[in-house]
């Protein structure tokens, strides 16, 4: 089922310097949203702006009820659901997507996160580890001040390990040099990476040569979230091999990186 | 008992709301949200003889209070339209108007031809904003001539009604709309977007990747209400009025204006239960206001 | 130092920000708020031969992220122009532009001739966008041959600089720029209002006593962008850019797509320190992104 | 001086269903307004709505600094003021217009005001009353729940009369009865009116009749809300006697009874 809400904020927090949380009241959706999957949030009271934002869901709290969401200010939306109070109520539609799947057989993975890409893998990870599995969480960021939830990743367990850009806090690197490190050391039976696009390429890129399968979010810009107007299509390669257009909000965000085809 | 059923080139409609094309896809995404047998009618997204890719992404800019699209007509082509999604959606009760595009009057003429006697359509709207090939790639909806080349074009090859959908982006839309209706056309759509562009002055690039893109939305809507009001003046064919619509107070304004009957686009994404919402607002308006019939609306504008 | 100066049709501007003609008066009112000397120019209310009422009101009507106007000309009539409130902006360091309007080609020129040799004016905007009483009350700039004669006509009577400034209501702009290039204007206004309305559901009247309305502010500049990147491929004059600008981010949208200067019209509304704020808003981005010269963006937008 | 200016909301009260006070910190609009004034008030953060919304000043507090604003929501930009929270920012231009006009030489006067027309003639029953003339407020609304302000009259120290259509509260009738009695049993050497355009071509009509010197204050759709746009005109007869068009926002919104036509 897909929801059109007005839900409760419960929460809306400053976490890091550009970086908001926030916790709706939001029982219909928690109890059926699965990791990866995200909500087109309405920003405004008004017709400015005119579309809804797409949001990822972070956290997924199905007995309270609640959904919490990690978002970074960039633009004039965002702003605007930075401002937004507690106990004020806002419209949502979700949770929408084919969210991070995972299969018994697999034993050891990793989670590849960066910038905001980083919220949504905090649900997933909770979930691959009440599912019994290993996980690394590879985490990457340009500096401290921009590294989200690493606290989250520990707390429920996971092997973390974080890459700043200018080393400000864990290794100085890309994430992808963590990677490289555990693909080398460890027998990963699938990764499962989100974040900024040259990342996720890279990601795939080492995947594909370590024969690891991968899953990867992707984003795009979207006008109704719901798979209606064909505005967020990504390329892939069909079954029969021909390129062909997917709708990154019905089809994913999550695809198998074998799919997807980049652009240079 | 309030009366909103109304009749569009003689389609009976349960009450004057469809979906228009292009952003409703074949009906199946919304379905998750409320039963499509509520629907006036649903206008399905436009579909050309050949399955078309469309253009590469960006294909949505926002805009203030409305948004830029190019998705180029990505459809899988008239056949599997027939055969995947117009049995699909005709388990709903709702008429069913298959959106169509050609690049030239044979392609017209051959989808047209296609569509006809399937079960399940009770119509066919003429997507006239595309581009001509033979002509140099103007579009057929500019030229009055070519327009209603179309129009009897398809009307050769189809028993269904035809309604011909406009393109805003001209100097004279009554000259277009009286073409169109001498030509046979059935009923108006207007409008269909107006050419825009957006610039990401970061990148300097064209923020969709058509360069240029419909502009659509509550942004459109004076120009929509407009054009609907004069064209409205100059046909005797019914109108469904589209541009803009995202509550039952725009769909009043463009009865009023002459609409026969309206359709809700960018508005299903801005609230995926804005066309079930504008039907529900026209019914307690019209109780509010006492008024039996929807139909009493219709062109009611007072001039003076 | 960062260079901000352009100049347009011979005209020298301090920055390219102006403030387009019918929503900055002849500039008294916004004296109150700051030193017109800081802006490019001023581009004044539209004027003509005789004095003119106007229409009645209501004259404004609020639009989603725009609104409609029909103010109808009210103006003094150019000889008032000339003898109270050109003296009076003239004490500005800033260039005067005189938009003016006629009903037909005599009343052109008869405009232009009285203007020629004014102190402080250094350029005259002629509005094509009026409808002419002598054709049957077809704008001027609908028509690429009528535009062009208007052009013409005024460049005959005047040595002043000439900017066309056209209608947007027009199936191909760029036909419409190319006629008035070869007729001699020395630049081109880019977009005057879009026709519009609006209805008032609950007393079923047109929200404007003159039923439509010019549609102008953010909901048109999609629009207006995409006509500058049009004709600015297609003609070689310089365009003068409008059409929604209330923030440095718009201005700068509109020179990467090729116009040499813009203008804030109906964002003085929204804002009436908008005009300072954008000319502010270019310095400090030009900063930012480490560019030295404001002309480097003109026309920047990257096409591949 | 006109000013632009972000200004602090210090209060945004209901002070009946429909009806909002909200109070300002804006000491440099507050040291010049004059009663009849108003502000043009930016009601959103965004372009929806575009057009500020033109707001009669209700309350002057040049000591304190502060502008009080009495709004009706009928409409989106109302409704949105009537969300904002204390503490927050608005931007409001202003003070704008011509305001009303006295001459020491009038000793009896009245205001009368219907609906949120009422508004206005508070600041001015106080500067009649500081100018120590003898202040009839006459009030008129359709039932007790939409009269405004009526304390503030007494307080002050006005003759306070009031009129309600269903006779809720006070006389019931229209509040030009109550002026009709008042000329009928007083010299008044002024009129003050400011109210919907039924009850202000009423009062024109009586003060005529009566030949009393009448101010109205009109209301027009605004653009600019500065003169700059002649959007908001009202027809009058210029001094050589031919019809012409005024404007509102700036040689208004007060002008003198005689001088105003009225369409019918
Ligand atoms: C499926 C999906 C899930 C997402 N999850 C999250 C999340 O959990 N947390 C988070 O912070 N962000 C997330 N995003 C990105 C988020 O949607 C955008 O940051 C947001 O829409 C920007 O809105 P704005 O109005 O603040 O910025 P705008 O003013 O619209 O734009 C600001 C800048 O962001 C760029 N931008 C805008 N929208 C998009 C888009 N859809 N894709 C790529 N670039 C864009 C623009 O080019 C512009 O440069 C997600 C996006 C998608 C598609
Ligand atoms: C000089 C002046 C002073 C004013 N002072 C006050 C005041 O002190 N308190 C107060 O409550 N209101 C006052 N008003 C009226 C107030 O400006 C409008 O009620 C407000 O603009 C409506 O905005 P909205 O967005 O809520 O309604 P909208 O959604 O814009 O409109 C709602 C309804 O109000 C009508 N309307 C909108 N604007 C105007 C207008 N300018 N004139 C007449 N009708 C309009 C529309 O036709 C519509 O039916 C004043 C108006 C003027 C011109
Ligand atoms: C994403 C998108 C896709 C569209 N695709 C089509 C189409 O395939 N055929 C068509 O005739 N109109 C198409 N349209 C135009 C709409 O049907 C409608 O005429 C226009 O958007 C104005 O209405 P609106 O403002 O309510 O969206 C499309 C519009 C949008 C926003
Ligand atoms: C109230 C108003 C009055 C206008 N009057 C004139 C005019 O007299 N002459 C003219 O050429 N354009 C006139 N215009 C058009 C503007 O100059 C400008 O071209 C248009 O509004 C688009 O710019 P904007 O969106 O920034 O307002 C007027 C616009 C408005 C809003
Ligand atoms: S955003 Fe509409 S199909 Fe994905
Ligand atoms: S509102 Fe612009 S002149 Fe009065």
């Amino acid at each position: 089922m897909v929801y059109s809400l007005k839900t409760r904020i419960l929460e809306n927090k400053k976490i890091l310097p550009d970086f908001y949380e926030m916790v709706l009241s939001a029982s219909a959706i928690a109890a059926e949203a699965v990791p990866g999957q995200f909500l087109m949030i309405k920003t405004s009271p008004t017709q400015v702006p005119f579309l809804r934002r797409p949001i990822s869901i972070s956290r997924i709290n199905a007995e309270e009820g609640t959904i919490t969401l990690v978002y970074q200010v960039v633009g004039s939306g965002t702003k605007l659901l930075s401002a937004m109070t507690p106990g004020s109520e806002i419209e949502v539609v979700g949770p929408l997507g084919n969210g991070f799947t995972w299969s018994e057989k697999d034993k050891v993975v990793a989670i590849v996160g960066g910038g905001c890409g980083i919220a949504p893998l905090v649900a997933l990870t909770e979930e691959l580890l009440k599912a019994g599995k290993e996980v690394y969480a590879l985490l990457g960021a340009q500096n401290r001040d921009k590294l989200l939830s690493d606290r989250y990743f520990i707390e429920l367990g996971a092997k973390v390990m974080i890459a700043t850009d200018n080393g400000s806090y864990g290794r100085q690197g890309f994430v992808t040099q963590l990677l490289e490190e555990v693909i080398n050391t460890t027998r990963l039976d699938q990764v499962y990476c989100c974040g900024p696009l040259p990342m996720t390429k890279a990601v795939v890129k080492l995947t594909k040569e370590a024969l690891v399968p991968c899953q990867v979010s992707l984003e795009e810009r979207m006008g109704c979230g719901v798979g209606a107007c064909l505005g967020c299509v990504c390329k892939v390669r069909s079954e029969e091999g021909s390129l062909t257009y997917k709708k990154v909000c019905h089809d994913g965000p999550v695809f198998t990186s074998s799919e997807v085809i980049f652009d240079d | 008992m309030i009366n909103l059923a109304v009749e569009v080139a003689g389609i009976k409609l349960k009450n004057p709301v469809m979906t228009a094309s292009g952003t409703f896809g074949f009906g199946r995404e919304y379905s998750k949200f409320y039963d499509l047998s509520l629907l006036g009618a649903v206008m399905v997204k436009g579909t050309t003889l050949e399955p078309r890719l469309g253009n590469p992404p960006p294909r949505i800019a926002e805009t203030p209070a409305g948004l830029l699209n190019c998705i180029g007509l990505q459809n899988p082509g008239v056949d599997a339209v027939i055969k995947e999604e117009i049995p699909w959606l005709s388990q709903y009760d709702v008429p069913i108007i298959v959106n169509i595009s050609g690049h030239s009057l044979e392609e017209y003429g051959e989808i047209a031809l296609r569509l006809d006697g399937v079960p399940g359509v009770a119509g066919l709207e003429i997507n006239i904003s595309c581009p001509n090939v033979k002509h140099g790639g103007l579009a057929f909806g500019t030229e009055p001539q070519m327009a209603a080349d179309v129009i009897r074009t398809v009307k050769d090859k189809s028993r269904l009604p035809i309604i011909a959908k406009l393109s805003p982006n001209v100097t004279d839309i009554t000259e277009i709309a009286k073409a169109v209706e001498t030509a046979g056309a059935d009923a108006i759509s207007l409008i269909n977007t107006l050419l825009g562009m957006a610039i990401d002055i970061k990148t300097r690039r064209p923020v969709l990747s058509n360069i240029v893109g419909g502009l659509s939305g509550p942004a459109v809507k004076p120009v929509a209400v407009r054009m609907v009001w004069q064209v409205a003046k100059a046909v005797k064919i019914p109108i469904i009025g589209m541009g803009g619509i995202v509550s039952a107070e725009d769909a009043i304004e463009f009865l009023l204006a002459g609409a026969s009957a309206v359709a809700v686009g960018a508005g299903n994404f801005y609230d995926p239960l804005a066309p079930l919402k504008v039907i529900e607002g026209i019914k307690a308006w019209l109780e509010q206001e006492k008024i039996a019939d929807v139909r009493e609306l219709i062109g009611a504008v007072k001039i003076c």
